[in-house]
């Protein structure tokens, strides 16, 4: 088992391939074809062009603030393509791969950060919860979905999502030990990208790593390189195998680089050198998948370019829609808070209504 | 029908609906194996397993977040708090998710959770153990609020508040827990969240409490009585959201109110009652409305308590003003 | 005397009593190195060293539950909470140990700690980076909260609050935060919290507002001005304790109150102030107390906020009906 | 360092002494007196004496709601002792040997208990914070007031309780991970009595140790006989001395168990066996203390009846007086909330003692 090498306290990190697309590890390269490998590429390349064009828009002032994911595309698209189809996800709120991977529409995730809470409004069967802007809490969600597939005798695993700065809560320790405590089959993953805003990941906690809060709640963990498709497809599919199994959670730790800014309204030099930026942009997850993809012959340049225009064009339809969509309701701020609205609901509402039309 | 309290009450409750819905499941600390500080969750566990009934390690914020998370996955999550004053460090949650998540998604997800809880106060018990939340929750859009005053009532709306698509927060006066024997029918009746009852009819003040207070107004009240004022109690049953209507009809006939609450008086629910009835009644008032609230201190350890809650003759001194205003 | 808006007030204030007194210290997510996310401690890192003015781990209950610790041995902590929506993993500590401390230990701990926080909306930020906290932590016995509307309040409060022997918790209007710049004296000064301001003079009706909202309700006086009605307009400034006696004054002399707020109507500020009037001015009222407030709903994400901020019309037309009725 | 041979993830429980008072390891035994073990041993006396009183008293009527420490003397006194007399103390709410040795009266603790808030209103001198109802709420007190030690370049070590139940909290792992970050020279201890109310310790985590939850915050941690007094103050000492000398913060799981009732109002047969709790009568850390000092000729069963006999009786007479301070006067609800009392609640009371004057 992986855990059993790579666990909290045995200080080595999880690879299978190196910074240039070399695999380290042959032994350990999951089952997946090539096209299988390559699929999930596009689907990193697709969030990457999503992300630069959701900033390209923000600095034109169409979009509002956006979180960034580009460098952590590998963490995200390689551990949530290791769930199953009734699996559920859920995110922190930089988790865009993932999004993408389990068929949340890129029109749902612009139109979110466009400011529109139909933006969280998923079909239905798509497991995916909305992003939790409180730090951490959503972990404690996954664990009760995670329980709730033991108490009704179901096989779904939940896979969960949050940054390094989130290991420092009170939230994120309480899932990690109820989950320990109920076997709940619930995987936590670690996108530690080095930064909670400003704070560096050393200021956050004197632990070495951040995989050995694991031992806290006396659970498995495993610390994988994040921007290694395969290691962190492979450190997943365990940790799912293991929770479908019976086995309880685990806690990954995947060890990234957020390349960009926090959000847009973040200056990431104020409290970083460019050289640390650099020496991080080498190690970019899709540049070492597309060397890999290429060295196998199913991938070139050429693909690649069209491609990143495909994808670039497409998001900036998509945005378009999104833009077109306006402002929203005012029915929709007042009918969605109960099943049924209450009277003094519906009667702000109408008042606020009667104002409308009296000042026009 | 079998004679219960309060806390029996809420025990054949839980009985009831966990025997009928399978995806009610009922937890939090000493719930399962000791049934509960008060006795709330007793025997249930042995009937219906470690499954559906079971201790929780001491963490409210996991409690009830996790409870998010099981009705999110299709059950009926009933989570107890093991006092009112331990509910704080789960206050994020609760703001920031069981209020918010069927707006957040557009109607996606809704939570059909319950949040029970002993609450309030005047059982002599150590610091922390006698919070009011009206206020502290009822401000928060997206939850209601209710709170029983009799066994009967405790049964009527828990089985709504279990039932119900939304989250419910299902306060349960702890001083009355065991005060008092009532008949309740075995059967299934649900009490409608969101309406009040008048207890007493009267003439001369509207006098709105809930939970246990209401059995001290009454008594007030019959003070009252003594001396030819006719005030009419009101149990307001859900704190938010607040039976208007009923109150404001009331005030239109008696021309007078008072609220009654065990919570701190300032930005506490009489401000809200006062409010209401400014906006609703106004014209028919001949008095100023009153409260008769908890001073704005903490809640005082037992030796001090007594100054603090409220008996009937301080009722009556202030629902006296009032009438004779 | 120096231009400043409102954020560079509070960057100077702290700098100010960082420099003159060495038992004050300033800490938070992204306070230290980065300054702020609002840039509130932009160069005090630098200037006071890392172990004045410095970067906490990502855990608001740690955050405010060391600023106790702290303030127990001699220091006068000044916590940011980087969005008032974040304070909610802290309400155990502030209502349970921060409110609380003195009391319960008849004097022997006092806490002179200050939490401060970007508080409102309208800003077109993300869920939970608009809240309105007036009454969750107005409710609270023991606990002081302030609210200003201009740098020049800015200063002279947060050094009241530094210097309180008691916690204060001071609330910065975020959408205020840069709109307009002041003269703001270099030297040291105080306003007394406690204290609301009559910031306009008027005769027809009294409204009552505080924080970012002022400036808007001070904009609809000027527009019902113009129809003959003279709105007098006052600035809470503190928002617990409140200032009875300037608001009844006012009522006494205008007969008519409007309560202007941000957070959501039910069990908000709003109702408290009118109670307060009820209580104090009761003979005097010539209309209904009302409140223009926000409505009982999750404060909407962006390009839904504008129905839920209110705007100087908005507020003119509540006003209006009051001082017409 | 004792750390390094009993640390989290050792499985190794430190004891000195064993359950009839040999000492097993005789290299590790403190250097102590004699008379000075015999005075910690005293205090353990006086605080089960104090316990029993007040457990009588609470059958009687008399006294409120009662948390007794019985069986856990060891645990509280031991690391109390290893303590400076300048350092703090921060109680969760069992903890009357550590009060009573650092100073706190008898008569404060009773008052306390008894429902009056001057319980909690130490002298000056005394450095320790009140009883803490909200659990583990009380450890970033402990780390705020390390941290502010630390600030002012002062000496001062910060001793806190916590129980087991509460590391399952969030405030715990907070305040653990707060303390590694800033060095704050804090010493944690986990009165691992085995239960929180009805809950058994192997309910509130699957971690195998409590100790091992420091491995999270990255610091040491040393898991040591609860019951064992020397094994206590050897454990606490040299946390203490590493936190005094910048070496930053430790936890020590105290391995004990309560041999009473959560407190009086809890019934613990409905929740444990009773061969259970006789298993560890055996281990009772009074008894084996008292072995060890009567075989090292300081101490006879005939001193040790005498010696119950002055405590019970002192506890008594102290509680004598507590009882007769009766009621908490008006003005004492009013006039602590604030420096300066405003004039809302001035009003209040006046109005309230309005009330009273009319009603008489
Ligand atoms: C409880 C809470 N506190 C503060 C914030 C403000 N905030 C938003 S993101 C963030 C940093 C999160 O860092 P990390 O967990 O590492 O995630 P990342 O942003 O790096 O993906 C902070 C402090 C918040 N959203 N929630
Ligand atoms: C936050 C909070 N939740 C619940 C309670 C109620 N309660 C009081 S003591 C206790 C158990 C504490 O167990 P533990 O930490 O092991 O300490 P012990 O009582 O064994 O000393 C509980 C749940 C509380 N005081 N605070
Ligand atoms: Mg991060
Ligand atoms: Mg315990």
């Amino acid at each position: 088992m992986l855990v059993e090498q790579y666990g909290p306290l045995h200080g080595n990190m999880f690879q299978i391939m190196d910074e240039n697309g070399i695999i380290l590890r042959p032994d350990l390269v999951p089952e997946l074809s090539d096209q299988e490998w390559l699929e999930l590429y596009k689907v990193m390349v697709k969030t990457r062009c999503a992300d630069d064009n959701a900033l390209k828009l923000q600095r034109q002032g169409r979009m509002l603030t956006y979180a960034p994911n580009t460098g952590q595309e590998a963490a995200q698209v390689g551990s949530a393509a290791a769930m199953a189809e009734k699996d559920w996800l859920v995110p922190a709120f930089r988790e865009l791969g993932a999004w993408l991977l389990r068929g949340v529409d890129l029109e749902k995730v612009y139109l979110y950060w466009y400011g529109n809470e139909f933006g969280s409004q998923f079909p239905e069967h798509v497991r995916v919860l909305p992003i939790a802007v409180p730090i951490a809490s959503q972990l404690q969600h996954a664990v009760g979905i995670a329980m709730a597939s033991n108490i009704k005798g179901e096989k779904d695993v939940t896979v969960a999502y949050v940054g390094d700065g989130g290991t420092s809560t009170g939230d994120f320790n309480e899932a990690l030990n109820f989950a320990g405590v109920f076997n709940a089959p619930v995987v936590f993953i670690i996108q530690n990208n080095q930064y909670a805003i400003s704070v560096a990941r050393q200021k956050q906690t004197r632990a070495e790593t951040l995989v050995q809060k694991a031992v806290a709640a006396g659970i498995p963990g495993i610390l994988a390189d994040g921007n290694d498709l395969m290691a962190m497809y492979a450190a997943t599919k365990e940790a799912v195998e293991r929770a479908r199994s019976g086995g309880g959670p685990t806690l990954i730790e995947a060890y990234t680089y957020r390349l960009g800014a926090h959000t847009t309204s973040d200056d990431p030099t104020k409290y970083r050198q460019d050289e640390e930026v650099e020496q991080w942009q080498v190690k970019d997850p899709i540049r070492r998948m597309k060397a890999y993809l290429t060295k196998r012959g199913v991938w070139s340049e050429g693909d690649d370019l069209s491609l990143i225009e495909q994808y670039s064009q497409e998001a900036l339809e998509v945005f378009r829609k999104v833009e077109a969509s306006g402002e929203t309701r005012l029915e929709d701020i007042f009918h969605y808070h109960f099943q049924e609205t209450p009277a003094h609901l519906t009667e702000q509402y109408e008042e606020y209504v009667q104002y409308l039309k009296e000042v026009e | 029908m079998a004679v219960m309290n309060l806390i029996s009450a809420v025990n054949h409750t839980l009985d009831l609906e966990l025997g009928r819905d399978e995806s009610v499941v009922v937890f939090g600390e000493d719930v399962g194996l000791e049934g509960g500080v008060f006795r709330a969750t007793v025997g249930l566990q042995q009937k219906y397993g470690e499954k559906r009934v079971f201790d929780t390690p001491l963490a409210e914020s996991a409690i009830i977040g996790t409870a998010v998370g099981m009705a999110i996955n299709g059950l009926r999550p009933v989570a107890e708090i093991q006092f009112s004053g331990f509910i704080y460090p789960a206050y994020n949650q609760i703001i920031s998710h069981v209020a918010r998540m069927r707006n957040r998604t557009r109607g996606r997800l809704s939570l059909p959770m319950v949040i029970r809880m002993p609450h309030g106060g005047g059982i002599k018990a150590l610091e922390h153990h006698s919070e009011s939340l009206d206020t502290l929750l009822g401000h928060i859009p997206g939850l209601k609020v209710v709170t029983p005053s009799t066994p009967y009532d405790a049964k009527g709306l828990l089985l709504s508040a279990i039932r119900d698509e939304d989250p419910v927060i299902f306060l349960e006066p702890s001083k009355i827990y065991r005060a008092f024997r009532q008949e309740v029918p075995e059967e299934d009746y649900t009490i409608p969240i969101g309406k009040a009852k008048v207890l007493r009819e009267g003439t001369d003040v509207t006098v709105v409490s809930w939970g246990a207070y209401v059995h001290e107004v009454l008594k007030a009240a019959e003070l009252l009585a003594e001396e030819g004022i006719s005030a009419e109690v009101i149990d307001l049953r859900t704190i938010s959201p607040i039976d208007r209507d009923a109150i404001l009809e009331s005030v239109k006939k008696t021309g007078r109110f008072v609220a009654v609450h065990e919570a701190a008086k300032s930005f506490g629910p009489g401000a809200e009652l006062i409010a209401l009835v400014n906006e609703g009644a106004f014209l028919y008032l001949e008095a100023p409305p009153a409260r008769i609230a908890g001073f704005d201190v903490t809640i005082p350890i037992p030796r001090g308590e007594h100054h603090y809650f409220l008996d009937a003759q301080r009722m009556a001194y202030g629902i006296r003003k009032v009438a004779n205003y």
